[in-house]
């Protein structure tokens, strides 16, 4: 490559960090080109949990396609599950009762602090601290549990339906729900004592792994590593969808584009969830969950259609093209991580091998999401 | 037969070091393991036996039993002497230790500067451990180890200085007997040769974690980022030798700082002394490099070498002036 | 929104009618298809005015003889999704790379070529990067049979 | 200079912090289940594998051999065959087989059975190391649990 050709130093080596590596998460393989421990080159290699979910896609039904967009991101399945039937709804013209709106609110908005603090454990795991990994996993465990006496399973959800959600929530969930967010309340001061606060974890995150605003455009980069360059672009406030207009939360957004920005973005995102979800429940309306008129078998005009939502790590886009037929002609699904992760070669240039690890955990990789 | 002959004294000896060596290599990991389990409010180890008490014995059987996995393209001689070099000089290190004033295995003048001779060593293992192994990842931790450990000697050594120009001597057990009658007569409280101790205590502690590879600067191992380290090629035996003398290490470190700071075998209120004392001290000070462990993520290497020369060695420094001030001008005020 | 001057500067490239779209139908506020070779001048006008990309995507129009290559772009700041199509035909389907301005378009641009077959003249590496790296057929064409 | 011994000072306090509140959560109770020794209810919707419901005037499965389940199903992995007894308009369920390695819990199945004749059991211990473990005949399990 280049880079290479130009370096005075011919003294690099190729380290294979991947695909089973522990800093990786899964089965990403990122090829680097080392001078010491300095990163002269870093290309990350996809594809090894590659599924083609797209063409899976084409040769189901709209309706069967649905437990597939729960196997994109394992984290914040409900978020896939979310994009999926708005796009499916907006081309079939599907109106969802108000009650099934507030509960994919709840649902959604639970899933990314979980998704979230899986995050937050699994990035101060990067960094080399264990605890607060357990610490995360004991309140994302509530959860789990809270959602699972909903939907029937713990991680690949498969709960919204066109026009609706598989079935209603009962009063134990939004006791269990608020009281939730209560101990999560008083349990982020610990986080925020025992992690943030650590001029250790400070000094590794501090000023390491810039991603300006201007990288992130040009490369289609969304959600916290955005909002970490300063630039405010949620898609539930700039394409609002479901009842989030009707409720109140910033937008939380760190001008410094360093992995500590972006840190802190994600711990005052589950913040403004627990906001969300409080409001949510307060307003919740009574009703079906389920639209009446909603048809059985889909058969959307022709055309294409684009939806987007706001997940735990961008913004997720469906386009749909459909033929008027009961099965999809293309389904593209847009993943945030994919875009996330393709500006990794040039923010690690030049980069140590420690800080280089603390930029890919802070862009929150889940890789079947960019395998797909 | 005479007990108190030499060469039997020196045998008993011998074999009591190596036992107390293996005994906390192997109950420090279940040690270390049930604290981490209740840390994270975990039970951790439970199944083998009460309290999962013989779980290091069935690590050990595990690990003798296991086939040691020798790669190709190693060097054969390297790859073979890291272990012991890593191990022998940590339990040699126990020679000198006075665990109270009768047992010690030798009672030699120059204690503390054969402990920190044997200390220099155990880089080397590191070294040839990772280079030997022919991994890029080892190598990389092996050029960490050593820039480590080269980094953290130079402060440790500056306050160990500092605290022979109190003592007056390298001999241990004559450091821990200044130390007796009573709490305020340990080095670490005792603000009238220094009034900047404790200060000297915690730079002796930060380096002893650093000298041992311990987290929050366990940049050899660091499993997050090189896997395992230096020691990634190692199976069965190998990494359990590895393994003993990291956790050899990390007694000769605090058994050390019980010694020079916290008066060894000398008991708090100045009644019976003797080798409890040493013990209660060395495990609560293992205990806080254990919990340090489980709270702290890792430094990176320009992190620990900031730390280490901009701020330990800068403190050590005026640490040692300030002593030798105190011992000389001290004495013309208050003649 | 999307401003006056930009709607005007894309319609100008357009082969047939530029469409503003019902957003709440749709999901996207401007549709325009051009041709092949304007999908680099179309990159650099919404370049300019700060647009984000964020997908591009091949369609297999198996009937027509046709793939089309759809991006879509975006706003942060004020949002506004445009949607630019280009078609080329099945026997050659060549069109050249906005990777020069988007550098996010590589992989995006890889993985089209992956699935579809499209090549991006001037792309600087089209080897597959989802599927096997010694993959030579593309599964999303309508008539792949695996 | 003051910025210097205030970090230091700030930063030995976060330090001291964070082992204080690693020490006091050292002594809280624990959290997690001993699984083999004790296991947790699941829950009334949790979604296992399905299984046949039993009529409870008759005792036989209450399935109609519709066929529906296996039509929704997106992965078909679900068998189902009926025999046509002679004097019967009914069908009368012959044959209910789950392959389970490929069934991804969707609930697609439960939602079309008109009948209600298939429902999610509450079974997780499915651990097994032989495949054909997993091929489950649930008429089969519907009799032998009479």
């Amino acid at each position: 490559m280049s880079v290479l050709a130009s370096s005075d130093c011919k003294e690099t080596f190729v380290l294979n960090l991947g695909p089973q590596h522990p800093a990786t998460h899964g089965v990403l393989r990122v090829k680097l080109t080392m001078d010491g421990e300095y990163i002269r080159h870093a290309e990350p290699v996809l594809g090894y949990i590659h599924r083609m979910h797209e063409k899976m896609g084409e040769n189901r039904t709209w309706a069967q396609f649905m437990p597939n967009t729960g196997r994109l991101d394992y984290l914040s399945a409900l978020s896939y599950n979310h994009g999926y039937v708005l796009a499916v709804e907006r081309a079939a013209g599907i109106a969802v009762p108000e009650r099934a709106e507030y509960i994919r609110v709840i649902t959604v908005e639970l899933n990314r602090i979980s998704s979230h603090l899986v995050w937050f454990g699994a990035f101060i795991l990067d960094l080399g601290g264990f605890t607060p990994l357990l610490y995360a996993f004991d309140d994302r465990e509530i959860i789990l549990d809270l959602l699972q006496a909903v939907t029937g399973s713990r991680l690949t959800y498969c709960y919204f339906r066109f026009g609706g959600v598989y079935n209603d929530i009962e009063p134990d969930f939004i006791t269990g729900t608020l009281a939730f967010i209560k101990r999560l309340r008083e349990r982020m001061p610990m986080y925020h004592n025992l992690v943030t606060k650590n001029i250790i974890l400070i000094k590794r995150l501090k000023d390491i792994g810039f991603v300006p605003a201007e990288m992130c455009r040009k490369y289609g980069a969304t959600g916290p590593v955005l909002r970490g360059a300063g630039v405010g672009y949620d898609v539930r406030r700039a394409e609002p969808y479901s009842v989030y207009p009707e409720l109140d939360f910033d937008i939380p957004t760190y001008p410094e584009g360093d992995c500590m920005a972006r840190y802190m973005v994600r711990l005052d995102e589950i913040e403004q969830s627990m906001r969300i979800i409080e409001q949510a429940c307060a307003k919740l309306p009574d009703g079906p969950v389920m639209a009446e008129k909603a048809p059985k078998i889909i058969k959307p005009a022709k055309g294409d259609y684009y939806a987007a939502v706001e997940a735990a790590r961008g913004s997720f886009g469906v386009r749909l093209v459909s033929d008027g037929t009961t099965t999809p002609y293309r389904l593209k699904l847009r993943s945030p991580s994919y875009s996330n992760l393709s500006l990794f070669g040039e923010a690690s240039r030049g980069m140590l091998l420690p800080d280089a690890l603390a930029l890919m955990g802070s862009l929150d990789l889940v890789i079947p999401e960019i395998d797909r | 037969m005479n007990l108190h002959s030499e060469p039997i004294r020196l045998l008993a000896f011998l074999v009591g070091i190596i036992a107390f060596a293996a005994l906390n290599a192997a109950y420090l990991v279940w040690l270390e393991r049930k604290v981490a389990g209740h840390v994270q409010r975990r039970i951790g180890p439970k199944e083998v036996g009460p309290f999962g008490l013989l779980q290091p014995l069935v690590d050990g059987i595990k690990l003798m039993t296991k086939q040691v996995l020798i790669p190709d393209n190693i060097d054969p001689i390297l790859f073979r002497l890291a272990p012991p070099l890593l191990l022998i000089p940590a339990v040699m290190s126990f020679v000198t230790i006075p665990f109270s004033e009768t047992l010690v295995a030798r009672d030699i003048n120059l204690g503390l500067l054969m402990i920190f001779a044997f200390a220099s060593i155990n880089v080397l293992g590191i070294l040839l451990g990772g280079w030997g192994s022919n991994n890029k990842y080892a190598v990389i931790a092996a050029a960490r180890g050593v820039s480590q450990n080269v980094a953290y000697e130079i402060p440790m050594l500056i306050t160990v200085i500092t605290m022979v120009m109190i003592t007056h001597t390298l001999n241990l057990n004559e450091i821990v007997r200044q130390q007796g009658g009573g709490i305020f007569n340990w080095y670490i409280f005792r603000w009238s040769a220094n009034p900047l101790m404790l200060i000297s205590f915690l730079i002796f502690f930060t380096c002893s974690l650093a000298e041992t590879n311990r987290a929050p600067f366990d940049l050899g191992e660091a499993e997050s980022e090189l896997v395992a380290g230096y020691h990634t090629e190692y199976s069965g035996m190998g990494f359990g030798i590895f393994f003993m003398g990291e956790y050899a290490n990390i007694v000769i470190g605090c058994s050390l700082a019980t010694i020079l700071f916290l008066g060894g075998w000398q008991c708090p209120f100045g009644l019976w002394p003797g080798v409890h004392w040493f013990l209660i001290k060395l495990y609560i000070l293992i205990f806080t490099v254990i919990l340090i462990r489980w709270t702290f993520p890792r430094t990176t290497i320009y992190g620990l070498l900031n730390l280490s020369w901009k701020v330990l060695i800068p403190f050590a420094l005026f640490n040692l002036i300030l002593t030798g001030a105190m011992i000389k001008i001290w004495p013309m005020i208050f003649p | 929104m999307i401003s006056l001057a930009l709607k005007s500067a894309l319609a100008a490239l357009a082969v047939n009618e530029a469409v503003v779209t019902d957003f709440a139908a749709r999901g996207f506020h401007f549709d325009v298809t051009v041709a092949p070779d304007a999908v680099e001048a179309a990159a650099e006008i919404l370049n300019l005015e700060g647009f984000f990309l964020e997908a591009i995507t091949g369609v297999d129009w198996l009937a027509d003889g046709q793939m089309e290559v759809v991006y879509d772009y975006n706003h942060s700041t004020t949002p506004g999704r445009v949607v630019i199509r280009a078609r080329v035909s099945r026997a050659t389907p060549e069109l050249p790379t906005v990777s020069a301005i988007y550098p996010g378009a590589l992989w995006h641009e890889r993985e089209t070529h992956d699935f579809f077959g499209i090549v991006f003249l001037r792309h600087p590496d089209l080897s597959p990067l989802l599927l096997p790296e010694d993959a030579d057929f593309h599964p999303l064409r309508k008539d792949y049979t695996p | 200079m003051s910025g210097y011994f205030a970090e230091i000072f700030s930063g030995a306090k976060s330090l001291a912090s964070g082992m204080g509140i690693t020490f006091r959560y050292m002594f809280k109770p624990v959290v997690t289940v001993q699984y083999p020794h004790a296991t947790l209810k699941m829950p009334e919707r949790y979604r296992g594998h399905i299984e046949l419901v039993k009529d409870p005037e008759s005792g036989e499965p209450k399935c109609i051999v519709c066929g529906m389940c296996q039509r929704a199903c997106p992965s078909g992995c679900i068998t189902v065959a009926g025999d046509k007894l002679e004097g019967e308009k009914k069908k009368v369920l012959s044959k209910y087989v789950l392959n389970f390695t490929t069934c991804s819990l969707c609930g697609s199945c439960v939602e079309s059975c008109k009948p209600g004749a298939i429902q999610f059991s509450r079974e997780y211990n499915l651990a097994s190391t032989r495949k054909e473990d997993y091929t489950i005949d649930l008429l089969q399990r519907l009799r032998e649990q009479r």
